[in-house]
């Protein structure tokens, strides 16, 4: 049983307390600049531990893993992390999920780095998706 | 991941240890301990306090009946919310009934194909 | 026979029922059943179009289906006898109730037997999930009509 | 001779033959090598329950008169009964047995209830031949009085376990070579206000206690070698004890004492307090205990068969549980 308890805290902390969130991006457009923005908002929450976020026009879709622990306020951190995002790219139509699935599948759109109308597709169904109720 | 495993682990965990306290310390019955929970995940549902509860355990939030109390208060709110008093009755069945309609598909495919066997534990 | 006098001596007497190892059982059986769930939940978000929200339906059903199996078999009483309540509480344990239920009066018929004895046990869970869920939904909307609380 | 509650049977009705049949699980008894019957079946190659049930009585009841010599014909009186509702099974073998037929129902006490009765038509001479006894199957009692087979539901340490099983045996005139009624004492409700449908033999033990202090009171000097009560189960044995060790009836029976249910199956933990059930008693007095009697192993034997008298419904509307026992004093000369 304590055998247990060790392992388990240990996974916690490796889970739960790693310092900064790693970020994953892809820009449509490769702006340099607009990315850099985003990678310093994002080092600067302490309860996510996971980002990525893709630019496409004028939209930008951010997905982000909140650290086990905190999630029992999910809800809350991903709305004030949108607020914040949408005062940096106001010119921005900003979607943000903190769901699983939803980063996972924006992480497949990064890798793959496909054509832009693909990607428009994509992003469109993963949308859709996350609002999906049942 | 396995950090939510472990999570839902825990968390499940000590929601049946309350299962437990309820059978042996107050003697209710399984039919009564469960109802209790079902209404308890109602009630937390109405104070807004169930959808977080998921968020942070996951399946060990979802899995244990209580999150049915949940589940069929959402529905019943989200309606209301949409068409007032009328939705709280419509509303009911709208969110969930997968754990119910499941339980009858299989209850019948188990009669067909299952006998009882009076075997010890 | 004093029957009060008589109830002492068999509360002295009675084997008391074994809390502590219950409870630890009721643990480790709960905490497996939904440890489980999350990995299948995960299973329905990996593969297939479900996000941490919409996975726990089918997550139910599959469950459910678990049960069908292990109680047809015979194994979810044995797992029931040892886990207590750990295997009562999580939705698996609400499908051996129904499950079971069904099994058990397939004798009478699937009309009057299966149909209706399904739910014999596990009705009143369904009974008052309802009628809570109206109460509280009902509390809610009129306190939010009223203008006390937002939604 | 009004209210006597005991009574001595001057004819001495002889017990000329017993038949028992048990279930699959009841291999795991001690008493395995006295039961004449075993099946590997639970529902007796029937199709349902209910059905193997009633089939068990019939087999039983055809072998206990077919063990004693007899035909059908020749049995005056069925006297049986069981635990299901209207105790169908038992009427259902009737049918099948065509004797003439009474049913009586005194819950797991049946089978000493029925041996009492039988005595009493021994002893007015009217009868020659009574089969009586009873019997119980696991599957069909536990769907009615608990839960469905399959449900996992957690049984307490007082929890006992409903023997599938019937023990019949035919009671007939005087014979030299068989054990006897020598007296019977008929039991009276006794309601200690318990409830917990889970834990018979605390709720059993004062009715046990109740018959055997009254018997034992009209009876005064006999020596037994032992007193069993049916199905208390190592719980309500162990209260039964306490009763009779508090209130100073007679100290040796303290260690004079047995339980059929208790010791049904060993000492098996997974059977939580012990056996019980109308099949428990019926086949271990039946059985190995009147085997021990016709080679004279022993002489006296007082049974108590207990019974619960409740039903779903009433413990479902808050009702305690009303008990009884009936005892039966046996003797080989």
């Amino acid at each position: 049983m304590k055998k247990f308890w060790s392992i388990s805290c240990v996974l916690l902390l490796i889970g739960g307390c790693s310092a900064r969130p790693q970020v994953t991006s892809y820009h449509v457009e490769d702006n340099q600049q607009e990315i850099e923005k985003l990678e310093t908002v994002m080092a600067n929450q302490e309860k996510i531990s996971e980002g990525s976020a893709v630019f496409f026009n004028d939209e930008l879709v951010v997905t982000i893993q909140v650290k086990p622990l905190s999630k029992f306020s999910k809800e809350k951190i991903t709305k004030s992390f949108k607020k914040e995002v949408e005062s940096i790219f106001p010119d921005h139509k900003v979607f943000v999920s903190s769901d699983l699935k939803i980063s996972w599948e924006l992480n497949k759109i990064i890798e793959d780095q496909a054509d832009k109308k693909k990607v428009k597709k994509e992003l469109d169904e993963l949308q859709a998706l996350a609002k999906e109720e049942t | 991941m396995i950090s939510t495993i472990i999570i839902a682990f825990v968390v499940g965990g000590l929601v049946c240890v309350v299962g437990q306290l309820l059978f042996d310390v107050a003697k209710l019955t399984p039919a009564h301990t469960l109802s209790l929970m079902v209404v308890i995940g109602s009630v937390l549902d109405g104070f807004g306090l169930y959808e977080p509860f998921i968020d942070f355990a996951g399946a060990g939030a979802t899995v244990p009946i209580m999150s049915f109390g949940n589940s069929l208060t959402h529905g019943a709110m989200a309606e209301a919310e949409k068409h007032g008093l009328i939705g709280v009755l419509t509303g009911m069945f709208e969110v969930t009934s997968s754990g119910i309609s499941a339980a009858i598909v299989f209850g019948v495919i188990a009669a067909l194909i299952f006998k009882s066997k009076g075997k010890v534990s | 026979m004093d029957a009060k006098a008589y109830q002492q001596t068999v509360e002295q007497l009675a084997p008391k029922r074994p809390v502590l190892r219950n409870c630890l059982a009721a643990f480790l059986t709960g905490g497996i059943i939904c440890g489980i769930g999350q990995i299948i939940s995960f299973i329905f978000m990996y593969f297939f179009p479900f996000t941490e929200r919409t996975s726990s339906n089918p997550t139910v059903a599959t469950m459910v289906f678990i049960a069908m199996v292990l109680t047809g078999l015979g194994i979810y009483k044995k797992i029931g006898q040892f886990g207590g309540a750990g295997s009562a509480v999580p939705v698996t344990g609400f499908g051996n109730a129904v499950i079971s239920a069904a099994i058990e009066h397939k004798s009478e018929g699937f009309i009057l037997g299966v149909g209706g004895n399904m739910f014999k046990l596990a009705g009143s869970v369904i009974v008052y999930g309802v009628f809570s869920a109206f109460v509280v939904a009902l509390i809610k909307t009129i306190l939010v009509q009223v203008g006390v609380i937002n939604w | 001779m009004k209210n006597a509650r005991t009574y001595q049977f001057a004819s001495k009705p002889s017990i000329v033959s017993t038949a028992v049949a048990v279930g699959p699980l009841e291999k795991q008894s001690p008493f395995l090598p006295h039961f004449d019957l075993v099946y590997d079946d639970e529902r007796f190659g029937q199709e349902t329950n209910e059905k193997g049930h009633a089939y068990l009585i019939e087999e039983t009841c055809k072998l206990a008169i077919m063990k004693g010599g007899f035909q059908t014909t020749d049995i005056d009186l069925l006297l049986a009964g069981d635990l299901v509702n209207q105790i169908t099974p038992t009427n259902f073998a009737a049918r099948e047995l065509a004797t003439p037929f009474m049913g009586m129902f005194s819950a797991c006490a049946t089978s000493i209830s029925t041996l009492i009765t039988a005595s009493f038509f021994l002893e007015s001479n009217l009868m020659e031949r009574v089969l009586f006894g009873s019997a119980s199957q696991h599957n069909s009692v536990e769907k009615q009085f608990r839960y469905p087979i399959e449900y996992g539901a957690q049984k307490p340490p007082t929890g006992q376990w409903t023997v599938t099983g019937g023990g019949f045996g035919i009671l007939s005139h005087f014979q030299r070579d068989k054990p006897y009624v020598h007296s019977a004492t008929i039991g009276k409700v006794v309601d200690c206000e318990l409830k917990d449908p889970l834990d018979m033999g605390s709720a059993m033990a004062p009715a046990a206690f109740d018959t055997i202090q009254y018997h034992l009171s009209q009876n005064k000097g006999t020596s037994y070698d032992f007193v069993m009560t049916g199905d208390l189960g190592k719980n309500g044995s162990a209260l039964l004890q306490e009763l009779i060790r508090t209130s100073g009836v007679s100290s040796y029976l303290v260690d004079q004492y047995r339980d059929a249910g208790a010791e049904f199956y060993g000492n098996n933990d997974k059977f939580l307090s012990g056996a019980s059930g109308a099949g428990c008693s019926a086949t271990v007095y039946f059985g190995p205990i009147y085997a021990e009697l016709l080679k004279k192993q022993w002489k006296k034997i007082l049974f108590v068969a207990t019974g619960a008298l409740l039903s779903p419904l009433s413990f479902q509307q808050g009702e305690s549980i009303p008990c009884i026992a009936h005892a039966v004093e046996l003797s080989m000369d």
